[in-house]
């Protein structure tokens, strides 16, 4: 068991953001959580990296609990996450950017081996013509391949991608998962990603899904499954959204 | 960009000013003054230039150093030359440490102008201390050269005073340099950036931001004590509240990394050299105008580059040669 | 990349503003065969926290160069010398002071330089003025500890810091023998704090009681506090002040407190004409010390009569040539009078020492008394502190600063003991 | 009984510097809490009030009372020129770029300022009597500048709370893009906000003058400046109302802990009120980050 | 109403606009479709005057309306829905619908605006003395198209306004944009909810890397089964 949440519930103010989630992800599985915006996807991955601390519950990384552990801690254990709306360090270059990934992420590397790490992630990514440029200057897409250079090159054992294909059109979109496939297969890392309308995309991607609403877990299970659930079509996809 | 190239141009230039300093008659002053206001800059640009962070109690740091050597100096003596200035180093290094670590404990713990009004108080704080509770002489301060000339002999006092003073500034100011280029191809260096453009998204790239915070504010303060101790003590051979604790140096520390640019490793450079010269050539041509013609001058450069003029070159240089030596 | 041409464009021309200002000075006029300038330098607060006293010290240089040109210069062996003052603003900070004294030193080639002003930034010109061996002559650093550290190349015009409360308490022994608790009230500063603790152990050695002392920060706005303790210990006169700003908050507030004392001595403040157009009547019967005042009645006569020379204008041409500087109205303050002073005192000793090696001159004034408009000049050889001159004691009598004190100095007696705040509210004055 | 004597006295005292310092420090906290732009010139704004009260007393007997409005006005047109020739192109800038500026025009005013009027200390004497205490006497002139602090600063509380104007100003404070899209011309509010804040410091240096009608001098708003930089920390940085109240606080704490620091043998207790005033900020700032009264 | 073109913006030193040209018809909806980034968001900033251009024309109504700050705007008739509302989160619900109401010309009309509001959202009614910040994501939502009513517009630009909201409520959105447009309102929408924007829109324009890839009417749009792949990712 790579991560275990138990009963793990985040409150602001009045609103209960996540109500008493459960979650188990495996070495080097594929999961999706769907729901829509509002739904405690992202409080959950900020609760899983550590931007929260949550009120109630209990969080296990690699058996070991983290449930108070500050998020620099975390990615030292193997965590690391992207952003919904990219948060490169702007004025560094793009380089710069991955190479601070590999240096403070489970990869710890000292600042030459990190700038030639970060020269490898912006190849696999296909970035490597920009990285001279400032982060800042990239468009939306850029700084998605960006970020998700800089988690990959945490080494993480854990990745949490979060609407890292919102947005994109078809082809980039099946790029980017047989990237996340190949890397997958050759590091065994597990992959969270989180979609709010990708549905073909989450196909294709994950082996489970886990379905988020009004901050609980609605369902979970193989993906197919899941997303046909009539359950999952009423509150969720709504009736004029076709899947599959 | 791990590169320490800049450095070259920054010693280059400590050496060009320490030349015209020694070789011109009248510039030898004034080159200190220059490399005084550099190395204030400097000192305050490893965490002002490197986080964003405006330390407003800078001087403070400054003042407590000033303090170290001076109570080393003036209560110590007895102990020797030599294990006396190496106390009043050590001194102002602790006492800068210790007010860094209480006010970096406490402060940093506030973002943006927060944290800089917060350490507003610092320097006021500490001064109020030591003359109301009349510690190290209070309000009198502590006075020198005679102690000096007495524990010394006049020669060592004069060579105390002057030639090792200048001498000390100088391997401050250049040994702030060092640091500060040591840091921009450090991890440290790299995770200032990160924090200083997104600390959230840094603390989940696995940066304890606290941690680095308080690193870089700890080694600029410890500088500045440094430079305190040397530049005002050693060379002025008096240590006086009033003086030591006065805002307007943390504001021009300030000045001089925002005209050279935040960040930068030249910056502090440029920005000393254009301010203590305008200065200098102001009060010269205009006694008592100066301050009134460097004002509006000041505007004109912030209109013009707010990013700094070194942080203007830099932007234009980046994908040319002089980009290496140009940070 | 444009913008950065602008820039540098500025730049330049700034620095060859600066550069174009250097260049008269360093041309020595070669007017005549036997006629040159020789320049006194000095650093000058024209700005920051002492600019007032900057600007009153520099007339007084340029007043006393003046009449020093203007009656023969200074002659040594067969050269005249015609004085000019170079100056620069030291914006009342400690680094360029040591700056500005450099380049007087070795650019402009002073060889004798009058101090900054206050005794901090005396100090921090003494050791550059040391390193260069030029003479630093202080007409406004008055803290004694700056001649106890064993400078040679500092001399001292003005009365030190610990002579100047002591006349009034002189004073009030000889006027009233009943008086005798003393209150003081101070700044928190190293100058004010040197006076008056000289003062204090003066008055106890006059056989005063001290009833109360306490300090306050520079800055204050609000003295309040420490002057509703005072009120409770019933002094009956009280000492204190610091600076100029503080002095009046100081008078003022006693007066608001309705604090009654028989009388008062402020430091620095009540020198000014400012602080009587501040106060109005309220200031009536406040003395303070002054190093000089209008009126002291220094004149070749008296310097005839105790047997010393006489060099300077007299005080009538002094305030003259005062106003065709400083303008119709201006009544020169005693840091005119200390500096003019400073300035004849090098003329003096350099036509004593026939010589303008600072070292002979600093020589020369070992043995050098004179008189001036200033009062007495005379150094002691080992200090180089001032002990010939006297602190006047200045009383506000009917709308005038008199000399109170000393008696052979005084142009009105003493008013004492002062008029209470109630009868100055309804209009009373001292001599009303 | 004479120490609880002396309490009350210091903190009679205490409120109404504490109402003074809070009303010259609300024009800073306004100036910050709409435009993010730390007034580092501050002082130099309160010295033209002071300067404003001297010279309107001297020159033409006008009491200091009435030159409020005056001041009021000259600091809004003062502000409105300063915005339109500096600020305005520094809105977006970094933060430190403006405070520069302002650092600038600071030493512009004060420069200019002693060029004007020389740098002598002047002082004015509005003398209309004092009221008796058994313990202290008060000045009315303190009085009018006490109650003249309230009733201004509940006059800005009123106009920001029920003007449409006032309303704006909190509106553009509250969401930029928002004031926007309402038809609000956010650079107009900037402007006016900024006039405002100045204009309240301008205002504010004639209050001073009232409580210590001396030491007028081109350089005396530096003191004023570091108090309403603590104060506004204290205050919460960027609200007026908590600016105000924290001078109050400030003021108390300041004159208060006079009386008890005197019961240490061997201190200087006057200077040591100002070690305490940093103290008790650093312990606001390690317990409530955020200031006294500071909401955000 | 509306005709935009050639128009070029971005942030900072970044281009995001590279010429977008778009017609919007009186008393119509039209939609910007487009991926994440594409530049739909910058587009409507750059026509309400947010966002300066740095070429290109915005006309209104015949008139050259490019370089009019966004107040001047408003004043003419055109307001926006800002992306993630900007509300006054700390004045209340009528404050907040007041403030709509800033410009004279809206103020006059101010109890006129309050009843079209309030009955359009009932909520608001129930919630007036509250304060902005302490409404639900759906509310919320109403209030800023509410506020955006108070300014008497003619022309709404709207941001995502189901950004964030459960789907129940996202419908409810959509009728209420519909049910403007019968009020006479024309509006011009941008949204990443391809299906229901396509079902109220009128017409439909594609952004694609800052710049128009196609435009036309729903049905058109539809029909081009090539432009859903490509840009649409449906």
């Amino acid at each position: 068991m790579l991560l275990k949440l138990e009963g793990v519930t985040k409150r602001f103010g009045g609103l209960v953001a996540v109500n008493s989630v459960d979650l188990e992800v495996e070495e080097g599985e594929k999961l999706g959580v769907v729901g829509p915006n509002g739904s405690g996807k992202t409080t959950l991955y900020n609760l899983i990296s550590g931007v929260y601390m949550p009120d109630e519950g209990r969080i296990f990384f690699e058996g070991k609990e983290i449930t108070n552990l500050p998020p620099y801690d975390r990615t030292k254990l193997g965590i690391a996450r992207t952003f919904q709306i990219p948060r490169p360090f702007g004025s560094a270059t793009v380089r710069e950017n991955v190479a601070i990934g590999a240096m403070f992420g489970m990869a710890n590397a000292g600042v030459d081996e990190a700038l030639e790490m970060a020269d490898d992630m912006l190849k696999l990514v296909g970035i490597y013509d920009l990285k001279d440029k400032e982060a800042k200057l990239l468009t939306p897409l850029e700084k998605k391949l960006m970020e998700l250079a800089r988690a990959l090159a945490m080494k993480p054992k854990l990745l949490l991608l979060d609407e890292l294909l919102a947005g994109m059109n078809p082809a980039n979109i099946n790029e980017i998962l047989e990237l996340l496939d190949r890397v997958k297969k050759e590091e065994n890392i597990a992959v969270i990603a989180m979609v709010e309308h990708l549905m073909h995309a989450i196909t294709k991607f994950a082996e489970r899904v886990v379905v988020m609403h009004q901050g609980m877990k609605l369902i979970e299970g193989p993906t197919m499954e899941v997303l046909n659930d009539p359950k999952v079509i009423e509150v969720y996809l709504g009736e004029k959204l076709n899947v599959g | 960009m791990k590169s320490y190239s800049p450095l070259i141009t920054l010693l280059l230039a400590y050496l060009i000013m320490i030349a015209i300093g020694q070789s011109i008659p009248g510039m030898w002053q004034p080159v200190m003054l220059v490399i005084f206001y550099i190395a204030i800059g400097q000192a305050l640009n490893v965490f002002l230039g490197m986080t964003g962070y405006v330390n407003f109690g800078y001087v403070a740091l400054l003042g407590v150093g000033a303090y170290g050597m001076g109570v080393a100096l003036g209560y110590y003596n007895e102990l020797g030359l030599i294990p006396t200035l190496i106390l009043g180093f050590i001194l102002a290094a602790i006492l800068a440490l210790l007010v860094s670590a209480i006010v970096g404990g406490i402060a940093l713990r506030l973002r943006g102008a927060y944290f800089a009004i917060a350490t507003i108080g610092v320097n006021e704080g500490i001064k109020y201390l030591i003359m109301g509770a009349k510690i190290w002489g209070g309000s009198e301060g502590i006075v020198l050269s005679g102690i000096l000339r007495k524990s010394f002999g006049a020669e060592t006092m004069r060579f105390l005073s002057t030639t090792f003073a200048d001498a000390g500034v100088i391997v401050v100011a250049i040994a702030t340099g060092v640091v500060t280029a040591y840091i921009l191809n450090s991890r440290l260096g790299y995770a200032l950036i990160a924090l200083r453009e997104d600390e959230e998204a840094a603390k989940v790239m696995g940066i304890n931001v606290t941690k680095y915070k308080q690193i870089a504010f700890m080694i600029s303060c410890v500088l500045a004590g440094l430079i305190g101790a040397t530049a005002w003590t050693l060379k002025l051979t008096y240590v006086f509240p009033q003086d030591v604790f006065a805002i307007n140096y943390t504001v021009e520390a300030i000045v001089i990394v925002m005209l050279g640019g935040a960040g930068t490793l030249l910056g502090p450079l440029v920005g000393g050299l254009i301010y203590a010269l305008l200065k200098y050539y102001l009060a010269i041509a205009f006694p008592g105008l100066q301050l009134l013609i460097l004002a509006p001058l000041l505007i004109v450069v912030i209109l013009l580059f707010p990013e700094g003029v070194v942080g203007y070159i830099a932007k234009k240089a980046r994908g040319t040669r002089l980009e290496n030596f140009v940070r | 990349m444009k913008k950065l041409l602008v820039f540098v464009l500025v730049g330049m021309v700034l620095f060859f503003a600066g550069c174009a200002q250097q260049q008269p000075q360093q041309a020595t006029t070669p007017a005549g065969p036997k006629e040159e300038t020789l320049y006194f330098g000095a650093p000058i607060s024209l700005s920051g926290k002492f600019a007032e006293e900057g600007k009153a010290s520099l007339y007084g240089m340029q007043v006393a160069a003046k009449w020093i040109n203007e009656h023969g210069g200074v002659k040594v062996g067969d050269t005249t010398y015609k004085i000019e003052i170079k100056y620069y603003d030291d914006e009342s900070k400690k680094e360029n002071v040591q700056s500005l004294i450099e380049r007087l030193a070795t650019v402009d080639k002073v060889k004798f330089i009058l101090a900054p002003y206050s005794s901090g930034l005396t100090l921090a010109a003494a050791p550059i003025a040391e390193k260069y061996q030029v003479l630093l002559n202080s007409h406004g650093g008055a803290s004694d500890y700056i001649f106890e550290q064993g400078y040679y190349y500092v001399v001292q015009t003005l009365s030190p810091a610990s002579k100047y409360q002591t006349g009034f308490l002189d004073m009030v022994k000889k006027l009233d023998p009943n008086a005798k608790r003393v209150a003081l009230v101070y700044e928190d500063g190293e100058f004010s704090r040197a006076v008056h603790q000289a003062a204090k152990e003066y008055a106890e050695e006059l056989g005063f009681e001290i009833v109360y002392e306490k300090t306050y920060p520079a800055g204050a706005t609000d003295l309040s506090p420490i002057l509703n303790e005072l009120k409770a210990t019933n002094p009956d006169v009280i000492i204190g002040g610091g600076h100029f700003a503080d002095g009046q908050l100081l008078a003022k507030q006693l007066a608001e407190l309705n604090i009654n004392v028989k009388a008062i001595s402020i430091l620095v403040a009540p020198t000014f004409p400012e602080f009587y157009e501040a106060l109005g009547n309220k200031a009536e019967g406040i003395c303070g010390p002054a190093q000089w005042e209008v009126g002291a009645r220094y004149t070749p006569d008296v310097a005839d009569e105790l047997g010393v020379e006489w060099y300077g204008p007299t005080q009538d041409e002094f305030l003259a040539m005062y106003k065709e500087l400083a303008g119709e109205d201006a009544v020169p303050p005693y840091q005119a009078a200390e500096a003019a002073a400073a300035v004849l005192s090098y003329a003096k000793a350099i036509e004593k020492a026939q010589s303008l090696d600072p070292a002979k001159v600093r020589e020369a004034m070992n043995g050098l008394k004179f008189m001036c408009l200033y009062g007495l000049w005379q150094i002691d050889p080992e200090t180089g502190k001032q002990v010939g001159h006297e602190m006047d004691i200045i009383q506000w009598q009917n709308g005038e600063k008199k000399i109170v004190w000393p008696e052979a100095a005084a142009t009105a007696d003493p008013c004492y003991p002062m008029p209470t705040w109630d009868e100055k509210a309804s209009g009373a004055t001292c001599g009303s | 009984m004479a120490f609880v004597e002396q309490l009350i006295a210091n903190l009679l005292y205490g409120a109404i510097l504490g109402a003074v310092y809070g009303l010259a420090t609300m024009g800073l906290s306004l100036i910050f809490g709409v435009l993010r732009i730390v007034n580092v010139g501050h002082g130099a704004f309160i010295m033209i009030g002071a300067f404003t009260a001297y010279w309107m007393f001297t020159l033409y007997g006008i009491s200091p009372v009435l030159s409020l409005p005056l001041a009021m006005a000259a600091g809004m047109i003062i502000g409105v020129a300063v915005y339109l020739v500096v600020v305005k192109r520094l809105v977006d800038a970094p933060e430190l770029a403006t405070l520069l500026a302002m650092f600038a025009i600071g030493i512009f005013i004060e420069e200019a300022a002693k060029q004007i009027w020389g740098a002598n200390y002047v002082g004015y004497s509005w003398e209309i009597g004092s009221i008796s205490l058994p313990f202290t006497e008060i000045p009315y002139t303190k009085l009018v500048a006490f109650i003249s602090s309230i009733l201004i600063a509940a006059a800005v509380y009123v106009w920001f709370r029920k003007t449409k104007l006032g309303k704006a100003v909190r509106a553009v404070v509250e969401d930029r893009e928002g004031a926007l899209t309402c038809g609000i011309d956010v650079n107009k509010i900037y402007a006016l906000s900024f006039s405002l804040g100045i204009g309240l410091t301008v205002l504010s240096g004639v209050l001073v003058t009232l409580f210590t009608p001396v030491g007028i001098n081109a350089y005396m708003g530096g003191e004023y400046t570091l108090k309403a930089f603590v104060i506004a920390v204290l205050g919460g940085l960027a609200s007026p109302w908590g600016a105000f109240y924290a001078g109050f606080i400030f003021g108390l704490i300041e004159n208060g802990s006079y009386t008890l620091l005197g019961l240490i043998p061997g201190v200087e207790p006057f200077g040591l009120t100002r070690f305490v005033s940093f103290v008790v900020l650093m312990l606001v700032l390690l317990l409530k980050p955020t200031g006294l009264l500071g909401g955000e | 109403m509306l005709t935009v073109r050639e128009l070029e913006s971005g942030y900072g030193e970044m281009q995001v606009l590279w010429g977008v040209n778009l017609d919007v018809r009186e008393k119509s909806i039209t939609t910007v479709l487009g991926p994440n980034g594409a530049g739909k968001s910058t587009t409507l900033k750059t026509i309400f005057g947010i966002l300066k251009p740095w070429s290109g024309t915005v006309e209104y109504i015949g008139e050259n309306v490019t370089n009019m700050p966004p107040h001047k705007k408003v004043e003419l008739g055109i307001t926006l829905v800002p992306e993630g509302r900007h509300l006054f989160p700390n004045m209340t619900v009528e404050d907040n619908l007041i403030m709509g109401a800033y410009l004279k010309r809206a103020e006059d009309r101010l109890e006129d605006s309050l009843d079209l509001v309030y009955t359009l959202f009932p909520r608001l009614k129930e919630r007036e003395k509250q304060k902005a910040g302490t409404l639900s994501g759906g509310e919320q939502q109403m209030l800023a198209i509410a506020r955006a009513l108070m300014t008497s517009p003619n022309l709404i630009l709207m941001d995502e306004p189901s950004q964030g909201l459960a789907p129940k409520l996202v419908k409810e959105v959509f009728e209420t944009v519909l049910k403007l447009k019968e009020e006479g309102l024309t509006i011009l929408l941008v949204e990443q909810n391809v299906f229901a924007s396509l079902e109220i829109s009128d017409y439909a324009y594609v952004l694609h890397e800052g710049k128009i890839a196609f435009g036309g009417s729903v049905d058109e749009v539809r029909e081009s089964e090539e432009i859903k792949k490509a840009y649409l990712g449906v």
